[in-house]
């Protein structure tokens, strides 16, 4: 029995996050956000250390591990809020196209040199009426709030929960950058005019399998990225001074580090058992992935602005550049599902709505 | 409890009113620099007819009425209402006139008062230092006397219209072996004086509305001084207090909270209007109760100010405590409630109330911190509000 | 201008005060706990003050006072947790008689010598199927949590949002008292088997006004009772000392008490406003009275359950008796509309619900 | 990861379910004393079978087994389950035999163990005191030694099965010259000596689930003391952080929070289901991801007790303070769906669960402050938990 990380997990963690340190710098971000730089440099680097081919089968040139290593991952892309389509490319989309059978660009994608969007939303919860409708192998309507902009081909819920594939270079397509507060990563609106579509699969188990794994890949996303709020309050409470003490010997700065760290520390075992259960196709997978992506969204939020008030004004600053990890963990709580709609899914997948 | 304000109040509006009316079309255009002709007419005009300015003394430039506090909320909310230009605004006329007013000698009353409140002057306040936020009386920023003048270095942090002003009102120290509290002077200087530097401070929201402002051997006349040298502290302590309720005023938090509503009746969830969800509902209803007790607790507040036998102490320290709270979770619902929506910005085109959500949501986290943290205001509270006692003095450093 | 209270009303208040620091000491209350005692010795007391009539006409040998004026005096009550029926027989009996043109018992009522219950709950929400009908002046059914178990004669919701009365004495009339954690007023169940009822009145505007009134003296009752346990806990940590100091100087006992403040000082001008906005008959009468019922449930609560943290160990005892107060307020949040019911009807006042 | 026991461990797993079914029907029947003869062979069999004091040495009147986690876990599985009587519990057991094993001498090993485990000893224990609760080393209750034997005069509190026990295990200040935690003594007695009073403490349920025990001139012999002279604050705390994660196993509220879900679908507000009211539901949803949490979080504790490579520090640290504060909440839920009907106590005929919604909420609040307080569990995550510094010493007393 060992509930936890195993030796290798942790050794991917570390290698990861040794690449991250050096790579993924506060500069780096500022730079991507400024729209200097972009998450190529990023992902050149992780597809190095082989991640978005994670849990793509070694088959398919990919690492062959499952979706607990890919939380280990994102744990680590949260903490260092690393550019790049991990979710996306790495994930959702493979977990997709593996459901359903359609295995031939996993090996561009575990390679690096393909990346997929996905475009889920409408499934989720429609807004402004979105939605495609499909016609002979045409799909016409307008997908919002695609993750990743820059990818080569996108994954699109169709009507009655069916998953459609359109190439980024076909005439009728055309998308457009959504700006977001969260630079680190990109959304986009997807417009299709009878645009040339390939049916993926008409089993709604498939779309909801790619939804459950990025619900659980933002958890571990926000998980990360909030430890790190949390570890900078700490030591930033512990440098600054005010009435001639480090504000870490105030009890109130100490009781907020103390919350911060009690709300968030059981959240590292929902993570990882949500990965877990869906690596092992639990029965109590797609609840907990909705119990995750919830729970997180609220406790990171939390952090985020905790965090911030430890920092008093600089936190407020660029100059800290704190926002950036308030910012990416204000994303994920919105993105493929808002706690509220998550709860009401995690409600059904009990039976416990009429 | 008596609401309406009375009959020689209700004359009072409609002088406002008729003001309003006859003048709407005299208001500067949108975009008028503040130096212009036509902005410093407006000016003029709200000065003369009492619409700003109200009590301040004619012999300093301003209108010389008596304070009446009732009057000059008819005058906010009928501006208001109108969405009426109400003239300058800013820290040099929010918080050094009254300063001057009440400390500044005559020659500075004279040489500073008519000028700032007619908008020749812009002021910005230099109090905050990086390494003095809670603890402000730590600052560094010193002024030694050479001759006759002070030779200013340091630093000050969070001067918000700094890259604009024409002077700053500045605490410095003058006394560094004295206690910290009985070191500080209160000076006056202009920002063109050669050693200051002024940097843009972004901050979460994008946007620099604040300032850096760097001093090197910068010289200053030794009679730019208000009050005595050391007592620069009571001096800025005279009207700090007048700055935290106006934070968060209430009528502002319901106008965005209405916002919400009306964002919730607009936006739908896979066809279903957001106000149709009941999660959402009762987050609304939660708000509009919470904001509601700050609008009355407001109002008892004014009318506190009009019968001094209300004890109101302790409902005047909360405004900014849970007005700041407040307003950082009515815009969060607002977020919420858009769903994916909620995270536009900048030139997305799916921007809702051009971006106010997003904006308002980290400004309104700046404001919980800013003004004096929550944690300080909870000191307050405990302490003056409570009678609880102060931080016992330590016998030794933290660590 | 005036928000706040008369002179009048502060007298009112202070003499009120003196009569329940003397008479209605913790050592009544525990012997009114332990059913040693009863209700009659506060309810006599304060019929010698004029409460009971204290909203009826002078033209019925009531007072004449107003709403404001019942909060008041529910918020002195509510501090000193009083026994007794001062909500239905002072308030909703004489608002909905008096809005129904009923007034014959009020001068019986007005002198403290008659005694109206009130039973409303199957209007807000009807539990375990209770409810009454009414054929040819009979009334058959039960009443669930009718206010005061020893009244006279009860007021009851009928069919429809009407209102009838029934006479204790009578013979299809039985009651039995239902057991609440509060014990310093009494519920019960009404059972009518064919008893005699009498038609207050048809209009749903005059059921709906005493529910009104009832929810802003509940609303007034827990400010009072949380404002004393405030101030019994700021008390106590001034004399409680640990680790050489009194608690009262640690910062995290100070902030819970500057946030029970921050809380609770505001709830005092709503509740103060709903009561003045039912006595003038204002058009968000109905709404304030939700939302004060609402907030101040939520509030008080908080207040309640930090009030005793603050006292440590002795606040989870019988010996300081605090427990009293945390359970009125607990009573008062479910009574007449638990806060979710409560602003689902606020909602519906400002017509937001669909 | 690897949830799963492994194959040994479920073959111990059935030898505990074939107990069970064997010995369903010799279980004591409910209430039988504690001192029956029934119970006390209940007692026997249990150790004789290694299913209470598994880890206890046999020549101490244990099982004599190597400790293994995960067979006391199947073990307190199985019996849960079946809801098989487990045998004796109580201080005496939990925190008295543990510590006497370690630093208790052979002769009181000897003449203790056996016989508290075997349910013939009762204890309980005298640590806080009126005066002593967060400060629990400030303790007053003095012993003095007179010839052979300790004089104790003094107080205790939160005494919990004083009224019922043989013995109890106190800490009194010995030492009063010494500082604090130096001063104190660990002593063993009889509850009959002459000169205690054992007085029933009511609490907010209404029940004496503990009680004040009064000592005045309590005689006791010399030899009677656990550790040296001064040295009982270091035996006390070798076994008091065992007590805090017990207080709020997340199992159990999983338990409850699925009581909760049951009332929700049965009561009903106007004909309509509680558990379709979206906003009660949200509720409900909300703690349940919580429980959840502290639920794997368990399991993760539960394996770095094998696997000591894991680091869990603070995954234990948080068990009391969010376990219990949880558990407040899921009671206050479970209250809230019933409306009036949670109001209910004593003989209320609608009553649900036996009262146990409110008793709990109370409870739970109650030890929300018990067994170390919120405010010095947050003490203690931020300085053990996460490094930062301690109170530091104040100058001088509070007020």
């Amino acid at each position: 029995m060992e509930f936890g990380l195993s030796e290798e997990q942790k050794l991917l963690q570390d290698s990861l996050t040794r690449f991250l340190k050096e790579q993924v710098s506060l500069d780096h971000i500022r730079e991507v956000a400024a729209g200097e730089s972009n998450d190529a440099m990023a992902w050149s680097g992780l597809s190095e250390l082989g991640i978005p081919g994670l849990i793509i089968p070694e088959s398919h040139g990919g690492v062959g591990l499952g979706m607990l290593d890919a939380v280990v991952v994102a744990e680590a892309l949260g903490y260092h809020i690393t550019p790049g389509p991990f979710i996306s490319t790495a994930v959702i989309a493979p977990t997709m196209l593996m459901a359903a059978g359609q295995t031939e660009r996993l090996t561009d994608v575990a390679a690096g040199q393909y990346r997929i969007g996905v475009a889920l939303s409408e499934a989720i919860g429609s807004r402004l009426d979105a939605g495609i409708s499909v016609t002979d192998g045409t799909a016409t309507g307008k997908a919002l709030f695609a993750l990743d902009s820059e990818a080569d081909s996108y994954l699109i819920n169709g009507p009655d929960h069916s998953l459609y594939w359109v190439d980024a270079g076909d005439p009728g397509f055309s998308r457009k950058l959504l700006t977001t507060i969260d630079k680190t990563r990109t959304i986009c609106e997807l417009q299709l005019n009878k645009a040339s579509v390939q049916l993926v699969s008409a089993d709604p188990g498939v779309l909801l399998a790619g939804i459950d794994a990025g619900r659980v890949i933002q958890a571990a996303d926000s998980l990360g990225a909030a430890q790190c709020m949390l570890d900078q309050a700490v030591a930033y409470s512990l440098q600054r001074e005010q009435f001639n003490r480090v504000i870490a010997s105030f009890q109130a700065v100490k009781h907020m580090c103390a919350e911060m760290a009690s709300q968030l520390e059981p959240c590292r075992s929902l993570v990882w058992y949500a990965g877990h259960a869906m690596a092992t196709a639990s029965d109590d997978a797609r609840l907990t992935a909705c119990h995750a992506k919830a729970h997180l969204s609220e406790v990171a939020q939390f952090v985020a602005r905790t965090s911030t008030e430890v920092h008093g004004g600089m936190g407020f600053t660029d100059l800290v550049g704190l926002h950036y990890w308030f910012k990416r963990i204000g994303a994920n709580r919105q993105l493929l599902g808002s706690p509220e709609l998550v709860r009401e899914e995690a409600a059904r997948a009990q039976n416990l709505v009429a | 409890m008596d609401l309406s304000f009375g009959p020689e109040y209700e004359d009072f509006r409609d002088e406002v009113k008729t003001f309003i009316k006859d003048n709407l079309d005299d208001q500067p255009k949108p975009g008028a620099g503040p130096k212009s002709e036509e902005v410093r007419q407006w000016q003029a005009k709200l000065i003369a007819n009492g619409f700003h300015s109200r009590t301040i003394p004619a012999e300093y430039g301003g209108f010389g009425a008596e304070p009446d506090i009732i009057k000059s909320r008819i005058i906010a909310e009928e501006f208001g209402a109108a969405q009426m230009n109400t003239g300058f605004s800013g820290q040099g006329i929010s918080m050094l006139t009254p300063v001057l007013l009440e400390m500044g000698t005559e020659a500075q009353k004279q040489q500073f008062i008519k000028k700032t409140i007619h908008g020749e002057l812009i002021w910005c306040q230099g109090y905050s230092e990086p390494g003095a936020g809670s603890d402000l009386a730590s600052l560094t920023t010193r002024a030694e006397l050479d001759g006759d003048e002070w030779v200013i270095n340091g630093q000050k942090i969070w001067t918000s219209t700094a890259h604009i002003s024409d002077w700053i009102f500045c605490l410095v120290r003058t006394e560094p072996e004295a206690p910290k509290h009985q070191g500080i002077s209160f000076l006056l200087f202009e920002m063109n004086t050669p050693g200051i530097d002024v940097r843009p401070l972004v901050d979460m929201t994008g946007t620099a509305n604040f300032n850096e402002v760097f001093f090197t051997d910068v010289r200053v006349p030794k009679d730019q001084i208000v009050g005595h040298r050391g007592q620069g502290w009571q001096v800025a302590n005279a009207i700090l207090g007048h700055e935290r309720g106006s934070l968060a005023p209430p009528d502002a938090a319901m106008a965005r909270l209405n916002g919400v509503i009306k964002l919730m009746q607009e936006e739908t969830i896979s066809g279903e209007r957001v106000i149709d969800n009941p999660i959402f509902r009762d987050r609304l209803l939660k708000l509009q109760g919470r904001v509601m007790a700050m609008q009355y607790n407001d109002m008892r507040l004014l009318s506190a100010t009009i019968n001094k036998s209300q004890d109101t102490k302790l409902a005047g320290m909360v405004v900014k405590l849970i007005g700041t709270e407040l307003r950082h979770e009515i815009e969060c619902l607002g977020i919420d409630v858009m769903g994916e929506i909620g995270l536009s910005y900048g030139d997305n085109p799916y921007l809702r109330g051009n971006g106010s959500w997003q904006y308002q949501y980290m400004y309104y986290l700046g404001l919980i911190i800013g003004g004096g943290t929550s944690q300080i205001q909870k000191n307050i509270i405990s302490e003056r509000g409570l009678g609880m006692p102060k931080e016992p003095k330590i016998a030794q450093t933290g660590v």
